[in-house]
């Protein structure tokens, strides 16, 4: 487990010791990174090759201590965290954070991403790896804290003030969910996550996992409490808003994703109470993409839409014990927080180039599409869900689960918000293909630059995990249910 | 008569809440806000836990008051928040039948925690005897770690959120002498709370705050000057160290017995007080930064 | 001989295309596409044909096999992409857009030639869906007002057939329990599912209520892209009905007479329609639609006389052939067309033009002729209504193929000269040429017993030349003016004037310099309080339906490995 | 001896508590900041002295005594000198206004 004790702590200490030093705050979080992407891969090999793995921290045991437990859905999530990070990582350091507003301001950002970042980073192993509720509670609160720094870094008023409701909404998720965790408590006397299973049989502990759902749900942006974040992600600058879409709302669908196949076939209600709320958010967030007028916006919307997605997939997901539509749902959270972390890391590319990001501004004559812009296309292929993408691969799952249980109102949901999707993501896409007169013939290409790496590799990673897919499937097969 | 009492305080604070929700000053809401702490405070012991007790009325009403104060007075002046009555009821209806809804589950089943006697039988294997520190230091301290982690994040946030303008001015004649009383004596208090969590309760997170106070006050008198790059840079790093110790004897203990957070064989005591020292100095320079805001000068 | 690696045929373009982004390397890149094929055509002319592989670690399992009919395809289409190819560097080489769309074509290219080998549904569908929306910056290259509109049909009309396919191939895996083809030809197709596919690859053939993207796609694409879209991907389609939903052993009647009247009617619109644009490669594309409508004439009577499939099916693949040789052809020679001035050099390009087009019309002693010969042969075979109408249906196709033939080298001889386009694009268009007349010799060989001559295999075309002299010597005396239509059918009644704006743009905001000039609204949450009500009563209300569910049954927690990663 | 002991703390607690609601009272009655700060400041100090002795009688052990005077002097002290800023704000805004 010492690849596990690494995740879980390296990027704490890395923290701290960007905080203590700003003018070191970069080289402590690019080596933090490509650590923390070593010790992940490392310790994805050991599951595979070894199987699930567990610590009890102190060498309590379980109700009374905290258990690391590390399987194949979090390795799958380590993974997925690690290499959005080390993407994140390259685009901070080439920077670009926001428009150059004179060096002190640009210091100081970069000296207040690299912390808060890390933190972020060591929330989120820390989350994937616990086993105990009342410890992802304390997780959520780094995330959630920490989000909101990142959403604030800019500086600027509209900034700000998203970055205000998003903390007035994260606290409200917080305590809803602790008001769960505390009933969950009550209702069986611990609060691990091996508890989970003995919740369903009571009346209290049922309530206690619909209020923890109400809480994940503010937290991840579901549907009808999604009010908080596109403003929170258009508005933050492009490495933030990769990590808050990407990464951060995942910390929550995972949650969700691990207590449904805990509790089993016991919280069918729920489940679908989640599943219908995912239907209206991928409809819903898909309808506000199509009629957004700024690219980030549009980008954060389909963060929404897509949330729904995984949502309805979590949701519709047959008994775990009995069916693998669960790993459709992990296969899509993969594939989008790569797909979407490129995305906006190729959106705020766009932006520096161009000075704006409108949508119909895109069409311009003295630039010409670059690397970002093909980033971006790669990007959309895989939220669309073409194959050959993991998010193919996913939604292939779902639907083959679905045909099986004849939910053909779920499948023709799915396929619908698949074609809106396309929709609102070729409105760009299709400009970026354009070629011809409108482009002046002496106009300039992009500059190159670290980011474009780290837009282009993550979407190209997405691409590759479609064809690789049998490797994280493999690895959510081995989850012990 | 003490039912009486617990029913006039369950009165008292939904009746101060209230107070503090429909105020239209912003001064009144936040000092309503801070007479619910103490008085969730009392709750808390009447609760019988006196630790929690403790630590509500240190940072719940003291501290998070101070933070509230200060934020209002920077705030600019508002017009009159008008709620419509129609989200007022709807939100009052929902909350009411919420709450009947989480009385109805709580009393269905009654539940026997797990937690008391599990605590008890290990109490004597942790290394002190307060079962709160023992649970909060060694059965789970991975929880606390993060807790100072979240600290850590509040404090980053407070460095680099550009919005620090005004800080606080020395309050005059009559707050040195004050201090001059104050401060050791929150000092020994702070140590006192220290050194008595390892059996009674106390401990760091309240040992903190308490000297948290005394910081506030040398800062209020103008003793303490953040502005100066060598205070402010002591205070920060005194702030940052907490995270940092923990976290490396964290890193100490996986690589002295293997588990992360497990303590050495009868050197418990020891770890838990030296972690709790340096968690108590942290804490404290962290309320107080909180409290100052910024200390690095903004461009203009 | 060695047997070639199946894997290396889509591998060969990607590999190019990731060379591509090298910038040292894009010079040789340009110059490498049009031999991007070969592997392709190395395996479809290997004998005996290369061996199947099975790659487990790429997606859901993949698995490459050449079939003899895959074999076929594989060999019209390499020789296809790689001319076209060929001339489409040539067409663009001073293009600053030339490296995208050299991607792009790759990227399709490599969708088209692994579609023909994939033997499982995943792959087929990622090469499928892989070659039709990298087709979708082909149309859009030129950038212009025409472009953007057939890119949007295009877009709209590729992703609903892609998402019917999706949806059908999904149901059908299902029901077959497994993914490789095999299996699924293996199974019972539920109707649904059939369905479905069939409404997708019936997109792609250009099936005649689905064809609309088509003459406006083809019209709008650079020439060798319109070669390849005609000749190379609308027979993808074909080969994909061929593959997927092979006429059982039991006729489906309904499906047989609904495809039957889409084949007719497409033999009766597309010259109709075709005859009055005023754009040759739109003529062109309205010819393509007259013979795929053939095509599908014939594998919907496969599909009402199962036993008559076996004759049928030969008789299609020589059609699509043919057709793809011809079709490129033609369109491969619009540039070269351009680059000579009206004269003596323009009216021996148009002559030699004039051999592909007969070809198409079904000129006795060409290849057209062969094929339709075949086509008729396996039609006899259909159930007996069928053959009253199915003669009538063929020699109507003949006509309005020629007469389209007719119009469009007409137009063609009158485009005006473009001196931006390089004459060396003669080059691929002559080694086309050639394996037109090489493919014209050998298809003789290809039936085993030669047919004699009729008149009314002529009379078509003779009667079509006629009414073409007929017909222009009218308008010429009779003074009637004649303005070509709007391109794109009924959907020209959906176009605004002047310029076309995309259906889902909106108005501009006003701009001042390069900043923002207007930030949207914040409207979501602006009133705090109704985001605290909206998670209250999201809490209260999850946690009263939690509450009210009824206690599950105890869950018997059985073996809970379940295996969906590939064997 | 103890019973002497409770009956004088009793007295005195009731003594302090009486002065805490009048002190409270007044907080609530008097029209202006400067005449409520008057009564509080007094009224405060001497309430909380008396209840801290009373209580002191009632405890056995010199620890309990010790931190229960301190309790009443860090009262007396902090009230001092809240009392006084409290005063000196209100004396500025005035001046401002």
């Amino acid at each position: 487990m010492t690849e596990a004790y690494v995740l879980a702590l390296l990027p704490f200490l890395a923290a701290v010791g960007a905080a203590a030093t700003p003018r070191m705050a970069a080289i402590w979080g690019l080596c933090a990174t490509l650590i923390n992407l070593g010790a992940s891969i490392l310790l994805a090999a050991r599951i595979l090759s070894g199987g699930d793995m567990r610590a009890d921290l102190g060498d309590w045991p379980a109700p009374l201590g905290i258990s690391l437990v590390a399987d194949g859905l979090a390795a799958v999530m380590l993974s997925m965290t690690a290499i959005v990070a080390t993407a994140v990582a390259l685009q901070a350091m080439s920077w670009g954070l926001v428009q150059p507003r004179g060096g002190q301001q640009r210091s100081r950002l970069q000296a207040g991403f690299w912390p808060l970042w890390l933190a972020t980073l060591g929330a989120l192993n820390a989350l994937f790896l616990s086993g105990d509720l009342f410890n992802i509670y304390v997780t959520f609160e780094i995330l959630g804290l920490s989000a909101v720094g990142l959403t604030a870094l800019t500086g600027s008023r509209n900034s700000l003030r998203a970055a205000f409701d998003y903390l007035a909404a994260g606290l409200a998720g917080s305590l809803v969910f602790l008001l769960g965790v505390a009933l969950a408590y009550a209702a069986v006397g611990r609060v691990d996550l091996a508890a989970v299973p003995a919740l369903v049989d009571t009346a209290t502990g049922r309530l206690a996992l619909g209020l923890i759902f109400a809480g994940l749900a503010v937290k991840a942006a579901l549907f009808p409490l999604h009010f908080w974040m596109p403003a929170a992600h258009s508005s933050a600058a492009p490495a933030a808003s990769a990590v808050l879409s990407a990464l951060v709302v995942k910390g929550a669908l995972y949650l969700a994703l691990r207590i449904t196949i805990e509790a089993g076939a016991g919280i069918e209600v729920l489940r679908i109470a989640l599943a219908v709320l995912g239907a209206a958010g991928m409809l819903w967030g898909s309808w506000m993409a199509l009629r957004a007028e700024r690219l980030k916006l549009l980008v954060a919307y389909s963060t929404v839409a897509q949330i729904g997605l995984i949502t309805l997939a979590i949701g519709v997901a047959d008994d775990p014990s009995t069916s693998a539509m669960w790993q459709a749902a992990a296969l899509l959270m993969l594939s989008h927080a790569l797909a979407k972390a490129a995305m906006f890391l190729a959106v705020g590319r766009i932006a520096e180039e161009l000075g704006h990001d409108r949508i119909s501004g895109l069409n311009r004559t003295d630039l010409r599409p670059g690397v970002a812009e093909f980033a971006f296309a790669i990007a959309a292929v895989s939220l669309i869900g073409l194959p050959p993408t993991a998010g193919f691969i996913g939604k292939w799952l779902l639907i083959d689960g679905l045909i099986d249980r004849g939910a053909w109102v779920w499948i023709a949901l799915l396929l619908g918000g698949t074609a809106l999707s396309a929709a609102y993501l070729s409105r760009v896409v299709s400009r970026c293909l354009r070629g011809g007169p409108h482009v002046a013939p002496g106009a300039r290409r992009p500059e190159w630059r670290t980011g474009d790496v780290a837009a282009l590799g993550l979407a190209t990673t997405a691409l590759a995990l479609g064809l690789g897919s049998a490797l994280p499937l493999t690895l959510l097969n081995g989850t012990a249910l | 008569m003490t039912q009486l009492f617990d029913a006039l305080l369950a009165v008292g604070i939904v009746g101060v809440a209230v107070a503090a929700l429909f105020a239209n000053d912003r001064f009144a809401a936040v000092g309503a806000f801070m007479v619910m702490g103490f008085l969730v405070a009392l709750s808390w012991v009447r609760l019988g836990a006196p630790d929690v007790a403790l630590a509500e009325a240190a940072i719940g009403a003291g501290l998070t008051g101070a933070l509230l104060l200060r934020s209002a007075r920077r705030l600019r002046v508002e017009p009159k928040m008008c709620q419509s009555r129609w989200s007022v009821a709807a939100s009052g209806l929902i909350s009411i039948g919420f709450a009947g809804l989480l009385y109805a589950a709580i009393t269905s089943v009654p539940t026997v925690p797990a937690y008391p006697p599990l605590v008890a039988e290990r109490l004597g294997e942790s290394g002190v005897s307060n079962p709160v520190t023992a649970v909060l230091l060694n059965f789970r301290a991975w929880d606390t770690l993060l807790e100072i982690a979240v600290l850590f994040v509040a404090l980053v946030l407070v460095i680099v959120v550009p919005v620090s303008r005004v800080r606080p001015a020395p309050l005059g004649e009559m707050v040195v002498p004050f201090a001059k009383v104050v401060v050791p004596l929150s000092v020994l208090i702070s140590g006192h709370l220290l050194w008595q969590g390892a059996d009674a309760p106390g401990g760091a997170f309240q040992a903190g705050a308490v000297l948290a106070g005394g910081g506030l006050a040398l800062v209020l008198a103008g003793a303490m000057r953040l502005k100066k790059p060598l205070q402010g840079g002591i205070l920060r790093a005194t702030a940052l160290s907490g995270l940092a110790v923990f976290g490396a004897a964290a890193v100490a203990t996986a690589a002295l017995t293997g588990h992360l957070l497990g303590y050495p064989d009868g050197q418990a005591k020891i770890w838990i007080l030296g972690i709790e020292a340096v968690l108590t100095l942290a804490i404290a320079a962290t309320l107080v930064l909180l409290f100052h805001g910024s200390v690095r000068r903004v461009p203009k | 001989m060695i047997s070639l690696p199946l894997w290396l045929i889509p591998a060969a373009p990607l590999a190019l295309l990731i060379l591509l982004s090298l910038k040292g390397a894009r010079g040789a890149v340009r110059g490498l596409v049009p031999f991007a094929p070969v592997p392709a055509l190395l395996a479809a002319l290997a004998d005996p044909l290369p061996l199947p592989i099975t790659l487990d670690w790429l997606m859901l399992g993949t698995q490459f096999a050449l079939t003899d009919l895959a074999a076929t395809f594989l060999l019209f289409t390499s020789v296809l992409w790689g001319l076209a190819g060929w001339s489409a560097m040539r067409m663009l080489a001073a293009d600053p857009q030339r490296d995208r769309f050299a991607a792009l074509f790759l990227l399709a290219m490599a969708g088209n030639l692994g579609l023909l080998i994939a033997q499982d549904i995943v792959s087929f569908y990622a090469f499928f869906a892989m070659m039709s929306l990298a087709s979708w910056g082909l149309v859009l290259h030129g950038g212009g007002a025409a472009q953007r509109r057939a890119g949007l049909v295009y877009v709209v009309f590729a992703v609903a057939g892609e998402v019917a396919l999706f949806a059908g191939l999904a149901f059908a895996a299902h029901a077959a329990g497994g993914i490789t083809l095999a299996e699924l030809r293996g199974s019972d197709v539920p109707t649904v599912a059939a369905v479905l596919i069939a409404a997708g690859l019936l997109v792609k053939f250009g099936a005649v209520p689905l064809h609309l993207w088509l003459p406006l796609a083809h019209s709008a694409a650079p020439s060798p892209a319109s070669a390849v879209l005609s000749g190379a991907m609308l027979k993808a389609g074909l080969f994909g009905l061929i593959v997927l939903l092979p006429p059982g052993l039991d006729p489906t009647p309904q499906a047989a007479t609904l495809l039957a009247a889409m084949a007719l009617a497409g033999l009766i619109v597309a010259p109709v329609l075709g005859l009055i644009q005023g754009d040759p490669k739109a003529v062109l594309a309205y010819s393509s639609i007259g013979q795929m409508s053939l095509m599908a004439l014939g594998y919907a009577a496969g599909l009402a006389a199962p036993q008559a499939w076996p004759v049928i099916a030969p008789a299609l693949v020589l059609l699509a052939t043919h057709h793809a040789f011809s079709k490129a052809a033609l369109f491969l020679g619009v540039p070269v067309v351009w680059t000579a001035r009206p004269g003596m050099a323009r009216a021996a390009i148009i002559a030699a033009l004039l051999l592909p087009a007969l070809a198409l019309a079904g000129m006795p002693g060409t290849s057209g002729w062969f094929a339709k010969e075949a086509l008729k042969s396996g039609l006899s075979a259909a159930p007996a209504g069928w053959a009253v109408w199915s003669g009538a249906a063929l020699l109507v196709g003949s006509f309005g193929t020629a007469l389209l033939m007719v119009r469009a080298l007409t137009l063609l001889s009158a485009t005006p000269h473009k001196s931006d386009i390089p004459v060396d694009t003669a080059l691929p268009w002559g080694a086309m040429m050639a394996a037109v007349i090489v493919g014209l010799s050998v298809s003789g060989l290809q039936l085993p017993a030669q047919k004699p001559v009729h008149v009314g295999d002529i009379l078509p075309i003779l009667a079509a030349v006629l009414l073409a002299f007929a017909g222009s010597a009218a308008f010429r005396y009779g003074r009637i003016a004649f303005t070509p239509p709007r391109p794109g059918e009924i959907l020209a009644l959906f176009q605004r004037e002047p310029a076309p704006t995309p259906l889902l743009a909106l108005p501009a905001p006003p701009r001042s310099g390069r900043a923002l000039a207007r930030r949207p609204k914040r409207r979501i949450a602006a009133r705090p309080e109704q985001g605290g009500l909206a998670i209250l009563t999201l809490a209260a209300g999850l946690a009263l339906v939690a509450f009210l569910a009824d206690a599950p049954p105890p869950i018997e927690l059985g073996n809970p490995s379940v295996d969906v990663a590939p064997k | 001896m103890s019973t002497v002991l409770d009956i004088l703390g009793t007295a005195m607690m009731t003594a302090g508590t009486g002065f805490l609601l009048m002190a409270a009272f007044a907080f609530w009655r008097l029209p202006d900041l400067l005449s409520r700060l008057h009564a509080l400041t007094k009224a405060d100090t001497a309430g909380v002295a008396l209840i801290v002795c009373g209580a002191a009688c009632m405890t056995s052990g010199i620890a309990a005594v010790l931190s229960l005077v301190l309790c009443g002097v860090l009262v007396a002290l902090s009230g001092a000198t809240t009392g006084h800023l409290i005063a000196q704000a209100s004396l500025e805004d005035e001046e401002r206004a």
